[in-house]
C-alpha cells in the first residue's frame, strides 16, 4: 500500500470558493447540492443549537462557572455542514477545539462540553460509540493523529473516512506538512479541513501566509485539493460529500479550505477590539451562515418563525438538560488526577495517590 | 523606584532593552498589534515598529530556529512562546539546535538570544498551558535556564539574559503576572547568572524553591513561623548556571531542607537539588530533604489543579516533618 | 536457548511480536527494504509485507504522531525513530501527546504503542546521534521508559513493552548492539516493568546502572574485586517505572552507593537515583551516592568522546572513593 | 515588513527540469546561460576537486582514519555551480551535510572538513572571513536558520542572499514547511535549495512524497519555484543565479528542485546494493555531471587531456596540503569538550573540567 505512490490525483479547483445558495435564495449550480430539504434542516438545526450553546457558555464563563473557552459562532456552517457530510457511527471526527456541533453530531455529548470548560476531566472522555477523538489544545498535533487512524483502520479492512479539523494558524505548524505529506504517500482516506476563519488570535490570515490559497498546498503532497464558502453550509456539505466519496472510493485525502469568519472574540479572554476593525467585523455579521440558511429555506417555504420558536425551545431544552448533568456531576476528587495515566498504578504512582488523597497534602 | 508587578516589569525591560540596543527584536505569536497575549509586549511595536516587534505565523519550530538564525546574523532575537508547553513544537531547535549553535560552530557563531515564555498553574489555563517543564531543558547543555520570581528579579534577570552571549530560556510564572509585586528601581540594574537569593533568613530549615513556588515558601515560611519554626526561603533564581555554593550554604547551615516545585516529583530539577546537595553537605544533612512537588501525572484541568500543585499547606506539612525528623 | 547479540535478540523478538499479534505494525525511517540503519527490522518485511513493516517518510513528529493514530485505530504500531536524538524533531507528539492520551481521553484511547530508539556513546558517530536523552522523557508522565541492558533483557522486555497498555520509549545501547552477548531463551517469556536487576551481587558498594552503563559497572565490579571492594551491581531496566523498593533494598544493603550514566550530570536521571535513595534510606547511607556521568556539555565529536563518557576507571575511581568515604 | 504578504509572486515554471547542456555539446537556450567559458571552468575544477576529496575521504575511512562520511558524488554539478552563483564574501551558504565543494568554494577549509570527519572538533569552526554555517546532521533543522539569516542581514540593511541546502528527504521535515512559509511571509532573500537525489539513505524518491514535483509545494508559500536538472552544471547556476537575482531585487525567496542522484552509498557504513538496482545507477551513471560539463567544454576545444592532467595534480597538491594541516593538528584534549560551551564557564563546568583535565578520571 505504501510502495507506490498514486499516479493521478483528481486536482479539485482551487481558485474562486464554491458557493452553493446565491443571494437571492437561488443556486448557481443546483446540480451539485448533496442535502435534501430535511438534510437542509437538520443541519439548520444543529447550526442553531451550537450558536445558543456559544451563548449560553459564554454567560456562564462570565458568572466564572466556566473556564476560557472558544466559541464556534460565524464558523457554524463550516463546522457542521462538513461533520454531517460523514456518517456517523461510522466515520471519524478529529477535532481542534472549536467543532463542537462537529463533534456533538458524532456523539460527543454536549454535557462533556459543559464538563469539559468547567475543568472537570469526566468531559474529556469520549462515549464509546462516539467516532470522536478528543479536543487538541495543542494547535496542528492532531492532524498527524487523524493520517494514523485512517490508515489504521483502512489497514483493517474497514471503509471509512476521517476528517480532521484546524485553522489558518495551525497550519503553519511542521505537523500540518508532515501528515498531508504522509497521507498523499498512504493514500489515507482522510480530509484535511482547514477553516480560515480569518484570524488565529491576532494573527490576520496574511500574516499567516504568503500562499493565495491554503489549498495550493495539496499540489505539493499530491493530493486533492479544494476551496469552498465556509459560510455557505450547501457548498460545505457538498464539498466535504465530494471528498468523502473520493477517499471511500480508495482516491486518497483531500486538503479542503473553508473561508469562513470568527464572528467574536478568539477566546473569552480575549479583546478583539484590540486588532479587528468594525468594518470587517460588519461584512461578515451580514454573511452570517445561520441566518443564511434560513433565508434559502425560507425562499422555499421551508423555514419560518413558527419553525424557528420550535428550534428555539429545542435547543433550550437540549441545554438545560446537558446543563443540568454537568452541574450534578460531582466535582473531581485527587483520583481524576491519577486515573487514566497508566493502565495500572505504578507504585510511586500509588504512594502519591494514596498521600494526595489521604488528606497528606 | 516604582511598585510594579512582574508583567509591568518585563513590558518595562523590554522597552528599555529595545531603546538600549537596536538589534533587539521581539519575535513571536501576536507579540505585535496585540502586544502579546498576557501584555507582555504591549506598545512595544508602537514605539519601534513592525520590523523590530514582529507577530509571527503560528510555528514555534520556525520561531526558535530563525531567532537562531538571527542571532547568527548579528541581530539580538528576543523569541516569545506562548506558553512553555509549546516549546515542545520546536524542542529540536531549542535544545537541540539552539543550545549547541556556539558549541558546534567553535564559538564562530554565539547566539545572544532570548526565549521568553510563561508557564506555570493555579490561574485556570486550558490543557498543556500550565506545565512546568523546566527540567527538560537542564539536559541540554549550552542554555541557561532563568525562573525570576520578583518583580525586582524579572526585570533584572531579563536585562541579564537579553545581553548574555549564551542563548537562556527565560520561564516567567503564570502566577506572578499580575499576583507579584513588589519595588523595581527606575535605573537599568541586571541580576548577574548563577546567584541564590535569600528571600527570608532563618534557623531551622531551608525551604529551596524558584519562580511561583517562591511565593508559596515564603507563605509557608509564615505560618511556620507562626509555629516557632524559623525557616530560611532560597530562590535558585537560575538552574543553569546553579549556584552550587550558595545553596550548598543555605542548606548546611540549617541542616534541613524541603525543596519545591511544581513539576511532577521523578526527575524534576528537586532531584538535581537533592543530588547536588547530597555530594555538597553530606555531613551537614540531619534529615533527608524533602521534595513538595507535583505527583507524576499529566497536568489535569483546572477543576482539580489546586490539589494537583503543591500548596503552602503542602509545604508547611512537609517541613514540620522533616525539622522533626531526628 | 541460544547465544545472541542484542540486536539479534531484539531482531527475533519483533519477528515473534509480528507472528503472534497480526495488529503489531513496524513503521520507521528505512525499516522496510533496508531493514533498518542497524539491521533491527532485518527480513521483517519478506515475511510481513510492506503494509505491516512500513518505510516512512523523513519526518519523526508524524512518525510519532500517525503511530498514536494507528493504536487509537486499533493497531499495535512499533515505530523507530531512527537515533534517540531525533525524538526531538517529533518530541511534541512523544512527550505531550503519546504520553497523555490515555489520561486525555479519560481511557477511551489508551496506546498499546512502542517506540524503539538507539541510542549512546562510544561508537564513533555523527554529532547528535549519541545524546542520552532519556531524563527528559521521565519527565513525561504517561509514558514508560525502559532502558535494556543485556540481550536476555532485550527480547523480554520488548515483548513486554510490545504487549503493555501503555506507550514505551524503548531505547536501545548502541554500543551494546553487537558487544552484548548473552543466552537467550527460545520461547517466549516477558520481564515485566519495574523490577531492577541485580547483575551482580555484592556486600561493599552498590553500582546502580541502565543501559550499557551496566556492562560499565560490570567492568569496573571486576576490577574492585581485584582491589578487594565487592560491589554490587544492580540494573535498573526501567527508569518508569521506577523499582523504588529495590533500588533501596540494595543500596541500603551496602550504605554505600555509584550511580552511573552517560547523560550529562544536571537533572540526568541519577540525581532522581540520589533524591529517591535520599528519602527512602537515608539513615543506611554511610557516603554521598556518588554521580559518574558525562559532563554538562554538549556530546564532543567522536575523537574526544571516550573522555567525555564515564569510563570503567572513573566508576573504578569513584567507587573506591566513596568505599574509602568514613 | 512583516506587514503585508507580498502580492505579486514570479512563479516560475514547475514543469520540466531546466536543461541547457544538450546532449551534442550545444545549448537548448543558450541565452540563459550565465558562465562564460572562464567561469564553467572554475566550477568544473571545483567539481574535480570534490570527487578527488571524496575518494581519497573514503580510502581514509576504510583504513580507520576517518569517521563515517557521506561523499558528494554524483551532486558536484548540483552543489558547486549553484553554490558559485552566489557571491563569495557577500553572500551566505547553510549547508545540510552533503555539500562541501560549495562550502570550500565560500571558504570553509578542506582541512576542517578532514578534522571533522576525523573527529576534532577544530573541524567544526568556520573561520571568520566564510560565510558559511556549521554542517548540521539534524535534517531540515537548518532551513529556519537560514531564513533567519537572511531575514536579520536584511533588516540590517545589507543585500546580502543566503542558500540553503537539504535533500528530497529533509524536505519532508516539518522545519522545511515552518521556514518556507516563514520565508514567504517576509520574502527575504534566500534560496531553498532542495537536491532530490533519488534516496533518503534507502528510501526512494516516491515514497517520500506524492507531489508530482517538490517544486509544487512553491505556491503554497507564496514564493517562487523552479526545477532543474541537477547534472547540468550550466542550468543550476542559470537557475540559482536568476533566484540570486530576485532575492537581491527584494523579490523574496525561490524553491529550487535540483534533480540529480547520490551514485555512491547514503555514507560509508551503507551498502545501497540493498535497495537500488544496478540498472539505475548505471543509467545515472552515463549522466555523471562531471564527464558531462568536460564533454561541453571539449566540444568547443575548451577542455582536454592536458588541461585535464594539470587539474587533477592541483587537486591532488591541494588535498595532500590539507590532509598534511589535519593530521598534523594535534589530538583533541579534554578542553575540546567544554570549550564554548559558553561563553564562560559556570562553577560547575569549571569543576568538571578540571576534574576532567586532572585526569581525575
Ligand atoms: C502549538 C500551539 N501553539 C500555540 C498555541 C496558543 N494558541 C491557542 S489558539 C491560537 C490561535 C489558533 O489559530 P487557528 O489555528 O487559526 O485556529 P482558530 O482559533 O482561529 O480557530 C494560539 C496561537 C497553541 N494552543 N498550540
Ligand atoms: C532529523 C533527522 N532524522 C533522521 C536522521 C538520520 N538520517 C541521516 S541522513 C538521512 C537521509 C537523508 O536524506 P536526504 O535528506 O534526501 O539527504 P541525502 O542524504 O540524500 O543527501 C537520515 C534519515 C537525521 N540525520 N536527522
Ligand atoms: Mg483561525
Ligand atoms: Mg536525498
Amino acid at each position: 500500500m505504501t510502495s507506490e505512490a498514486p499516479s493521478e490525483v483528481p486536482h479539485v479547483t482551487s481558485g474562486t470558493p464554491l458557493r452553493l445558495m446565491g443571494d437571492d435564495g437561488g443556486s448557481p449550480d443546483p446540480q451539485r447540492i448533496r442535502l435534501d430539504e430535511d438534510g437542509q434542516l437538520a443541519v439548520l438545526r444543529q447550526m442553531m443549537l451550537s450558536r445558543a450553546v456559544d451563548q449560553r457558555a459564554v454567560s456562564l464563563q462570565r458568572q466564572g462557572r466556566f473556564g476560557t473557552l472558544s466559541t464556534v459562532t460565524g464558523q457554524e456552517a463550516s463546522v457542521t455542514a462538513s461533520a454531517m457530510a460523514l456518517e456517523r457511527g461510522r466515520d471519524w471526527l478529529v477535532p481542534q477545539y472549536r467543532e463542537l456541533p462537529g463533534m456533538m453530531y458524532h456523539g460527543y455529548p454536549l454535557e462533556h462540553f459543559f464538563l469539559y470548560f468547567m475543568g472537570n476531566m469526566a468531559g474529556a472522555g469520549v462515549p464509546d460509540e462516539a467516532r470522536v477523538l478528543p479536543i487538541q489544545i495543542a494547535l496542528a498535533a492532531q492532524i498527524p493523529h487523524a493520517v494514523g487512524l485512517a490508515w489504521g483502520r483502512q489497514l483493517q479492512g474497514h471503509d471509512e473516512v476521517v476528517i480532521v479539523y484546524f485553522g489558518d494558524g495551525a497550519s503553519s505548524e511542521g505537523d500540518f506538512h508532515e501528515a498531508c505529506n504522509l497521507a498523499g504517500i498512504l493514500g489515507a482516506p482522510v480530509i484535511f479541513f482547514l477553516q480560515d476563519n480569518g484570524w488565529a488570535i491576532s494573527t490576520p490570515r496574511r500574516m499567516q501566509s504568503a500562499a493565495a490559497s491554503f489549498a495550493d498546498r495539496a499540489p505539493g503532497y499530491g493530493i486533492a485539493g479544494a476551496v469552498v464558502d465556509g459560510n455557505d453550509a450547501l457548498a460545505v456539505h457538498a464539498v466535504t460529500a465530494e471528498a468523502v466519496d473520493r477517499a471511500r472510493a480508495g482516491d486518497g485525502p483531500t486538503l479542503i479550505e473553508s473561508k469562513t469568519y470568527r464572528l467574536g472574540p478568539h477566546n473569552t479572554a480575549d479583546d478583539p477590539t484590540r486588532y479587528v476593525d468594525d468594518a470587517e467585523r460588519e461584512e461578515w455579521e451580514a454573511r452570517d451562515p445561520i441566518a443564511r440558511l434560513q433565508r434559502h429555506l425560507a425562499a422555499s417555504g421551508a423555514w419560518d418563525d413558527d419553525l424557528a420558536a420550535e428550534v428555539e425551545r429545542d435547543n433550550e431544552a437540549e441545554i438545560e438538560r446537558a446543563l443540568g448533568v454537568a452541574f450534578e456531576t460531582p466535582s473531581p476528587t485527587v483520583d481524576q488526577i491519577f486515573d487514566h495515566v497508566y493502565a495500572a498504578d505504578s507504585v510511586r504512582l500509588a504512594r502519591q495517590r494514596a498521600s494526595l488523597s489521604g488528606g497528606d497534602r | 523606584m516604582s511598585t510594579m508587578t512582574m508583567i509591568e516589569a518585563i513590558r518595562a525591560t523590554l522597552h528599555a532593552e529595545m531603546r538600549r540596543d537596536d538589534r533587539v527584536t521581539v519575535l513571536g505569536q501576536d507579540v505585535g498589534q496585540l502586544g502579546g497575549v498576557f501584555r507582555a509586549t504591549a506598545d512595544l511595536r508602537d514605539e519601534f515598529g513592525s520590523s523590530r516587534v514582529v507577530d509571527m505565523p503560528l510555528a514555534e519550530a520556525v520561531i526558535a530556529g530563525s531567532a537562531l538564525g538571527l542571532a547568527a546574523s548579528g541581530m539580538v532575537p528576543v523569541a516569545e512562546i506562548q506558553f512553555l508547553g509549546f516549546t515542545h513544537q520546536g524542542f529540536h531547535q531549542i535544545a537541540s539546535q539552539v543550545a549547541r549553535y556556539r558549541y558546534r560552530s567553535r564559538g564562530r557563531y554565539p547566539l545572544q538570544l532570548t526565549i521568553r515564555t510563561p508557564f506555570g498553574g493555579g490561574v485556570r489555563t486550558p490543557e498543556l498551558h500550565s506545565d512546568a517543564l523546566e527540567a527538560q531543558f537542564v539536559q541540554s547543555p549550552g542554555l541557561k535556564v532563568v525562573m525570576p520570581a520578583t518583580a525586582y528579579d524579572a526585570k533584572g534577570l531579563l536585562a541579564e539574559a537579553i545581553r548574555d552571549p549564551d542563548p537562556v530560556l527565560f520561564c516567567e510564572p503564570l502566577r506572578g503576572y499580575r499576583m507579584v509585586k513588589g519595588e523595581v528601581p527606575d535605573e537599568d540594574y541586571t541580576v548577574g547568572f548563577g546567584r541564590a537569593r535569600t528571600a527570608r533568613q532563618g534557623s531551622d530549615v531551608t525551604i529551596v524553591a524558584w519562580s511561583a513556588a517562591v511565593q508559596m515558601a515564603l507563605g509557608a515560611a509564615d505560618e511556620l513561623a507562626r509555629q516557632g519554626i524559623d525557616a530560611t526561603v532560597l530562590d535558585l533564581r537560575t538552574l543553569v548556571p546553579l549556584d552550587v555554593e550558595g545553596l550548598a550554604e543555605a542548606v548546611a547551615a540549617t541542616g534541613r531542607c524541603v525543596v519545591v516545585h511544581e513539576a511532577p516529583l521523578s526527575a524534576g530539577f528537586g532531584a538535581e537539588v537533592v543530588a547536588t546537595l547530597q555530594d555538597e553537605c553530606f555531613y551537614d544533612l540531619e534529615a533527608p530533604v524533602a521534595r513538595v512537588t507535583a505527583p507524576d501525572t499529566p497536568y489535569p484541568l483546572a477543576g482539580i489543579e489546586d490539589q494537583y500543585l503543591p500548596s503552602v499547606q503542602r509545604v508547611v506539612d512537609a517541613t514540620i516533618r522533616t525539622v522533626n525528623q531526628v
